[in-house]
């Protein structure tokens, strides 16, 4: 016989009626009433005070000049100083990147993208139109626009980029890096092999080693003289030659120890979703006659596809974030080569120019929200609507 | 015997290829410890609809994915036409298969799903196109070829899978209770448009089923397994009418046949107040009678071969199921729908010679004998 | 010397000073129950002997000493923040001389001068005239307690130069052909080749003091004074010249005769290749004296000799901003034609009290403080590699007693101290940067060209062009007039 | 007449290394590959740990003179590294390993529980807030910072004026507010939360928490880890829930149990497996997390990758010995953690939680 309301109740008089409201039923009655905003008002406060106004207040110094005096900071309004200074001023080769006549590749690379981004806007205002998604798609073109034209003024014309370049080269290098071999694995892993329980383990052990150990690990065997593979590097002749020294190899080494940690996290998840396929489909296109590879391609891979956008973006937006691997490898050198924007902002803080500080991390914040955003409608919904 | 080496699957457009005989010789299978098809043999004729049927886990299905190269054969062989597919991938085995789940491809059309084992064969688009619209029209799916799977109905699914299998106009089909999801009017329906589909492709064709009825109507032939054993392989009519042994007999016909377990002395058969006169040499001692509901009929007391008490009387639309007791054994006779009885009445039972079997109980195996007809 | 505006301050806070003197009590007092709470760098060096001498001091007053460690970068801004916002829960600041002008601006730190004036033991005569009078104070009034004497010098291979026949540097041409004359040969025996320079160069890692070093010969000529960062009257950065440049140019050209990855060689690193015998020459601040004769060192034992910082023959005319010969005019402190002009990198690290914290752990920190400087301790630290101690007191220079105690031979104890004293005693001793921003100037301004330069993406001109740019910026940003003020003060102390 | 089709012979070198000869077992080409690759990538991931774990054993000049690999063979290993970590400054390691724990700890329960209930919440209750009073809040909110930060205000001042009219405001004028917002809409703002870099925050979090003088304490560090790890709760949390069938909270609701107690007695303890998923993937960020700590901590609150950092920033060159021991040590409560979650994770978890 369970006793319905949660009280001991030897006086209770009828089977089931329960006796009159006391303090503690009353108080769990207007509880149950108000339970919907029990359960999300915790949190919703939490992020009020720590993301929302933190955000504003972050938006409000990256338009001031502060200073530090006697009895804390005194901030003056600056217009949009720190962000001119980073565009136009005499940050612009750290944020973007020394400006170069244009090369012929340079010119060559605009039109082309140029082109393509017309066509591209051309081909959806003439199918589906909406006011709302083409907006959105302007915004995005604008910024692929804009980063193009950074890359062509100093890559493509042959002189460095800021943090800008270093940080897209981390997130997409590294999150292309991560995902085909995060996905070759999770295939390799997938065939009727034993052991996979044991490949499953051993793979995830990188996740669990806080990044400023992978940093300096992965110093510690990049070293040409005195690290594991010094033997190797003088066979090859480049005893003297060191990853530090030069710009795209140092960028290298970092993407090189960034995916060494964040390959086992595509890896189980792509694997999961590998093992999520119903044997029936495999089966059935092996008896229609398909080879390996075709029914990886035919159907296995679109199967798996809106879990791998999914993965993906999870990938792109913690990449964005990167900061502790190149502050501690070769703190942002040789030169500003493998500054990331995160480190660069760091920078400026630890010298207390908190205006400019919050003025890079906005840029940052502003990137990494339309570049997630597009890659989330125009990928992610795209392939979770088709399959 | 010519050894026709096949590298790659046939590319030719799939003409209609002249049937083939699937000869499957002592097929063993185990899963680890249990032994699931125990040295199972069945010859299908070519162009002839086989039907494998048994209760669920009695290892038709293992017996089937064996045939398609879905699940590797422990021991025996799989000959189609004059190729020995034992130990060959199921693409090139020449054999479609209908799956349960009918294992459409989401994320591809109708037509796509269709033309999908043409493609993997390397048939360029053109002839594809027009095999896939053919295959379509077939199963009157034509309107519906740019839809995708979840836009369609059960049946509509079903069809599809069906074109799947046609389109390649392949050597054997394989279906593995196909029409198991559908509900029971569509399920009557594609029963009829498969029968004449087969007919009319003459495919040689083997069919997996734990439904009885579609066994009797779809089949030329039924094999009967109950536990990886074979009990008995012959016409829908053959099984029904003479069944092999007692598995058979039970398993056929709904409602089941009924049993009367007794034994036998000296010619006469003896259970609780039954006592009847037993032609053919009998020599297994404890026997069972069964006859069928359908075959029975209700009469006076004493007018029947025995007599039992009535137990309900269930009015089912076309006719009257009676069930009665005779001692613990329950028995059931259907009637015409008109009829009417007391519960609880003695009446007599009563049915033709030719239509009580007897079964020895120990082995099930069917006995050579009838009831005399005297009473 | 036109009349020294400093002076006159001086005078009057002296005034001020006698009356306050009878309040500040005597050193060894009975602190029982007090807690001190010390904020500097981490590892043994500096933090690690500290402690040990406050578990002396504990014993001695009853005070606790409580020593906390934050990594290098963040020191500074720690400690800014946690006085000018008023936590106040770091009570002594240990760090670099130079950080305390930003602190004193913002009227941070507590006056000394009562107190040292009150303290009989600290025999503030004894420090070197350099820390005593231009460290220790700013604008007049002691805001410091030196315990480090910090300036670089350069060191070389004793053993190697006789083996090779090479004479110390003197100017950094001489440095760069001994550089090439011995490198690539083995020196400690290992088979594989050493190198003839070793220079820490790696962003954020204090390489920007290293360039200083290479910069100061050039610019400064005329006596610490001068200075060579601004022009005292208009503070324009004194950057965009053929100086400066030939000190980038120079301090790249090491380079060639170092290990391949010394652009992100921290200074760490650079001992430890020092330690591990492989380096002929390398710049420092005084610590590779101690480091030779550290249980880790023997592969240096007494091979290591010491000498005033290279200079150079031709000076920064500041009209043309080109370099030109020296002549007794122009370089009037030059030494046979040669200008030196040592770099009091850094300043050292000198202890400084919050002005905000409570009176009586303000007097127990003074006395901690105080003790660690008194010769009968200091002397014994600054014989220690490890504790990264360096001499800033003539007592310490004179006698050689406790540093043959410690290790070295009389010959290379005499040649270590002889350089001290022949570059502490320099009239042309340049000083540090230390004004309000002196983390941006120097710290993310220059550190960042440098870092660009050596990497190859800048030339030198436009390198000192980007930090004439961004120091102009920076001076603009905190107000050029204050700023130049507190610059002339930072300067106004001439060495007599 | 048992002519064998397609036996092994005939088939071309290719096809007779890389098909596989039944359907159950991989073709031996296949196999050696697999297994070759896998076990490559084994290595690749073994490699970097085993040298940091004999690192930590090296005498320094051992570390300085040449790889060495083996140890016993190569070079003798000595405790000197762990001696110093473990007993010469063991109360700096001691301080900082427990700040470690508890923040991880304490900021990865916090998180899950109120990422979890904020989750049951968004599955299950349909909420309607009010677009109008929503923009009102944003609103005071801006007016209450541009007041702190341009005008000087003292800042709990601002806060309580700006609620006060917030509250006014939208008495006064909900009524009129039509558009509403759905769950969906809070789902993607909590969720979309996680685009923030820290670095966006840190700095006026950092400020906020100096005025209240909560700097360098355990509870300043452990409430921001648990809001930037909040939104991940909430998006692993909303999948599991939604794929728990309804029917069993209706049946407890009818028997009478609130709502809260069906969340307690039956909901969380059905999702067992997600949270444990969830509590693994958020106690290896916070306890791994560097950027925040460094910002938060002097320290008394100190974690370990502080004191990891720490050590390179010597002067005496990077103490790579002792600062792989606080590597090898900052791995294993990591590792003693997924194996002990482990057991509830099944690999279906994971996946239902991205497919959101």
């Amino acid at each position: 016989m369970t006793t319905t309301t949660g009280r001991t109740d030897e006086t209770r008089p009828g089977l089931n009626a329960p006796a009159g409201p006391t303090g503690w039923t009353r108080f769990s009655e207007w509880l149950d009433r108000h339970s919907g905003q029990f359960f999300i008002t915790p949190a919703v406060v939490m992020i009020l005070i720590f993301a929302i106004f933190p955000l504003v207040a972050s938006l409000m110094l990256a338009f001031t000049r502060a200073r530090i005096g006697a009895g804390g900071f005194k901030f003056r309004f600056a217009g949009l100083q720190n962000f001119e200074k980073q565009f136009f001023g005499s940050e612009q080769f750290h944020f973007l990147g020394t400006f170069s006549a244009f090369s012929l590749l340079a010119w060559a690379v605009m039109a082309a993208t140029t082109a393509g981004i017309v066509w591209w806007l051309y081909r959806y205002a003439s199918t589906k139109f909406s006011w709302f998604g083409f907006v959105g798609r302007l915004i995005t073109a604008a910024l692929i626009f804009g980063i193009v034209l950074m890359f062509s003024a100093t890559l493509f014309s042959g002189s460095p980029f800021g943090t800008l370049g270093v940080t897209l080269f981390y997130v997409f290098v590294g999150c292309a890096i991560q995902f085909a071999i995060g996905l070759g694995l999770a295939f390799l892993c997938s065939q009727k092999i034993r052991g996979r329980g044991f490949f499953r383990v051993v793979f995830f052990l990188p996740l669990m080693i806080t990044p400023i150990g992978v940093g300096y690990a992965f110093r510690m065997l990049a070293d040409t003289s005195k690290g594991p593979f010094a033997p190797l590097w003088q066979a090859v002749g480049l005893g003297d030659f060191t990853w530090v020294a030069n710009a795209w190899t140092a960028r290298m080494f970092i993407v090189v120890a960034d995916s060494w940690q964040w390959i086992p996290f595509v890896f189980i998840i792509l694997l999961a979703a590998l093992e999520n396929v119903p044997r029936d489909f495999v089966e059935a296109a092996e008896v229609d006659g398909a080879s390996g590879w075709q029914i990886f391609s035919d159907i296995t891979w679109p199967q798996i596809m809106p879990v791998a956008a999914t993965v993906m973006l999870i990938r792109v937006i913690e990449a964005f974030k990167i900061v502790d691997l190149p502050n501690i490898m070769t703190a942002g050198g040789p030169g500003i080569a493998t500054e990331s924007m995160t480190l660069h902002s760091f920078f400026a803080w630890r010298s207390f120019d908190l205006g400019q500080s919050s003025a890079i991390a906005y840029l940052l914040l502003f990137v990494t929200v339309v570049v997630c955003v597009s890659f989330f409608n125009l990928v992610v919904l795209g392939r979770i609507r088709q399959s | 015997m010519s050894t026709n080496v096949i590298d790659r699957p046939s590319t030719a457009t799939p003409a209609a290829l002249t049937p083939k005989r699937l000869t499957i010789s002592n097929l063993n299978k185990s899963f680890g410890a249990v032994h699931v098809v125990k040295n199972l043999s069945i010859d299908v004729e070519p162009g002839e609809f086989l039907v494998l049927l048994g209760p669920s886990g009695c290892g038709k299905t293992t017996a089937l994915r064996m045939i398609a190269g879905l699940e590797e054969v422990d021991d025996g062989s799989i000959v189609l036409g004059d190729t020995d597919m034992t130990h060959v991938l199921p693409k090139y085995r020449d054999i479609a298969m209908v799956f349960q789940s009918y294992a459409l491809y989401p994320h591809k059309t109708v037509a796509e799903n269709i033309g999908f084992p043409l493609k993997v064969r390397g048939i360029e688009p053109g002839a594809r196109e027009e095999a896939v619209r053919d295959a379509a029209a077939q199963v009157h799916m034509e309107t519906l070829l740019d839809r995708f799977p979840r836009q369609l109905s059960g049946g509509q699914r079903q069809r599809v899978a069906l074109a799947r299998a046609i389109v390649r106009r392949p050597a054997a089909f394989l279906m593995d209770e196909p029409l198991s999801n559908l509900d029971a009017k569509l399920r009557g329906f594609m029963r009829a448009e498969l029968k004449h589909m087969q007919h009319e492709l003459g495919v040689t064709t083997v069919y997996v089923t734990h439904d009885q009825i579609e066994a009797m109507t779809l089949a030329h032939r039924v094999a009967i397994i109950d536990h990886g054993v074979l009990q008995q392989l012959g016409t829908p009519k053959d099984v029904y009418n003479n069944p092999a042994n007692l598995f058979v007999a039970g398993f056929m016909g709904s409602p089941p046949m009924n049993f009367v377990e007794g034994t036998m002395n000296n010619g006469r058969f003896r259970a609780h107040q039954v006592d009847l006169a037993v032609e053919g040499g009998v020599t297994a001692s404890d026997v069972t009678l069964g006859f069928r509901p359908e075959d029975a009929v209700v009469v006076d007391p004493g007018q029947g071969r025995f007599d039992a008490r009535v137990y309900t009387a269930e009015m089912t639309g076309e006719q009257t199921l009676v069930t009665l007791k005779i001692g613990e054994d329950t028995l059931a006779v259907k009637m015409p729908k008109d009829f009417e009885v007391d519960y609880d009445a003695t009446v007599g039972i009563g049915f033709a010679i030719d239509h009580g079997f007897l079964f020895d109980t120990t082995t099930g195996k069917r006995l050579d004998a009838r009831i005399a007809d005297a009473a | 010397m036109t009349h020294n505006p400093l002076k006159a301050l001086l005078a009057g806070a002296a005034g001020v000073a006698t009356a306050v003197a009878m309040a500040a009590p005597t050193v060894a007092q009975d602190y029982s129950g007090i807690t001190v709470n010390i904020l500097t760098r981490p590892g043994p060096v500096i933090a690690g002997r500290m402690a040990e001498r406050g578990e002396e001091f504990t014993e001695m007053t009853g005070a606790e000493i409580r020593v906390d460690e934050v990594p290098f970068a963040e020191l500074f801004q720690k400690v800014l923040t946690d006085w000018a916002t008023g936590t106040n829960s770091i009570d002594v600041g240990v760090f670099a001389s130079g950080w305390a002008t930003e602190l004193a601006a913002a009227d941070l730190l507590e006056d000394l001068t009562p107190y040292v004036e009150a303290d009989d033991k600290i025999d503030i005569d004894d420090i070197a005239p350099y820390f005593r009078e231009f460290n220790q104070k700013i604008a007049g009034q002691v805001k410091l307690i030196t315990l480090d004497g910090d300036f670089q010098m350069a060191y070389y291979r004793t053993d190697i130069f006789d083996e090779y026949g090479l004479e110390p540097p003197r100017t950094w041409d001489e440095y760069l052909a001994n550089a090439a004359a011995v490198h690539g040969k083995d020196f400690n025996g290992d088979g594989e080749p050493d190198f003839g320079s070793c220079m820490f160069k790696k962003r954020n890692a204090q390489s920007y003091f290293a360039v200083m070093s290479f910069a100061a010969a050039y610019v400064q000529s005329k006596g610490t004074g001068e200075g060579i960062f601004f022009d005292t009257e208009t503070m324009k950065p004194k950057v965009n010249n053929e100086a400066w440049i030939k000190a980038f140019e120079i301090y790249k050209a090491t380079g060639e005769y170092g290990p391949p990855d010394e652009i992100n060689h921290d200074v760490g690193d650079t001992r430890a290749l020092l330690q591990a015998g492989r380096c002929a020459q390398m710049i420092d601040w005084g610590d590779v004296g101690p480091l030779s004769i550290d249980p880790e060192g023997e592969l240096i034992r007494n091979k290591m000799g010491a000498v005033i910082m290279p200079g150079t023959t031709e000076v920064l005319d500041e009209e043309s901003g080109e370099l030109v010969a020296c002549d007794a005019e122009r370089c009037p402190h030059a030494i046979d034609g040669i200008n030196y002009a040592p770099f009091a990198a850094f300043g050292g690290w000198s202890g400084a009290i919050n002005k905000n914290a409570d009176p009586k752990v303000k007097e127990a920190a003074y006395a901690f403080l105080s003790y660690m400087n008194q010769a009968a301790q200091s002397n014994v630290d600054v014989t220690m590699g490890w504790t990264g101690y360096n001499p800033y007191r003539n007592s310490q220079l004179e006698n050689l007693e406790p540093w043959i105690e410690a290790g070295f031979t009389e010959e290379a104890a005499s040649n270590y101290l002889g350089a001290i004293k022949a570059s502490l005693n320099n009239p042309n001793m340049a000083s540090d940067l230390k004004i309000p921003g002196a983390a941006q100037y120097t710290g993310v301004i220059l550190d960042r060209e440098l870092a660009r330069f050596l990497a190859g993406d800048i030339t030198a001109e436009q390198a000192v062009a980007n930090i004439e740019e961004g120091w102009e910026e920076i001076t603009d940003d905190f107000g050029r007039d204050e700023q130049a003020e507190i610059y002339r003060l930072s300067l106004g102390i001439t060495n007599q | 007449m048992t002519a064998t089709g397609h036996d092994l012979s005939s088939r071309g070198l290719w096809q007779r290394l890389f098909e596989p000869p039944s359907i159950n077992r991989m073709a031996p080409g296949t196999f050696i590959t697999v297994y070759a690759l896998l076990l490559v990538w084994t290595l690749v991931v073994l490699f970097p740990v085993y040298w940091v774990l004999i690192t930590s054993f090296k005498l320094p000049l051992d570390v300085a003179s040449g790889p060495y690999f083996l140890p016993w063979v190569d070079f003798t290993p000595d405790l000197h590294a762990w001696k110093a970590l473990f007993v010469d400054d063991w109360e700096d390691t001691l301080k900082a390993y427990s700040n470690s724990i508890i923040i991880a700890l304490a900021s990865t329960a916090l998180s899950v529980l109120v990422g979890s209930m904020a989750a049951y919440g968004l599955a299950r209750v349909q909420y309607k807030p009010k677009l109008g009073s929503i923009l009102i809040f944003v609103a005071a909110t801006i007016a209450a910072i541009i007041a702190v930060v341009r005008y000087g205000v003292e800042w709990w001042l601002a806060g309580l004026v700006a609620l006060a009219v917030f509250y006014f405001l939208v008495l006064a004028l909900s009524r009129h507010f039509k558009t509403t917002l759905a769950n969906g809409d809070i789902l993607f703002w909590i969720i979309s939360q996680r685009i923030l870099a820290p670095i966006v925050v840190v700095v006026p979090i950092y400020i906020m928490f100096q005025r209240v003088g909560q700097l360098d304490t355990h509870q300043a560090i452990i409430l921001t880890y648990a809001v930037i790890n909040l939104p991940i709760v909430v998006w692993l949390m909303y999948d599991f829930f939604t794929s728990i069938p309804v029917d069993l909270e209706e049946s407890a609701q009818l028997d009478g149990a609130t709502r809260i107690m069906t969340f307690t007695e039956i909901v969380l303890p059905l999702s067992r497996a997600g949270l444990a998923a969830t509590t693994l993937l958020v106690s290896i960020l916070s306890w791994n997390e560097y950027l925040l700590a460094l910002f938060l901590s002097t320290s008394k609150a100190q974690t370990m990758p502080i004191l990891v950092a720490g050590m390179a920033a010597g002067e005496r060159g990077v103490l790579w010995w002792t600062m792989c021991v606080t590597i090898i040590v900052m791995i294993v409560p990591v590792v003693f953690m997924a194996i002990v979650l482990q057991r509830f994770i099944s690999k279906g978890v994971l996946l239902g939680a991205v497919k959101g």
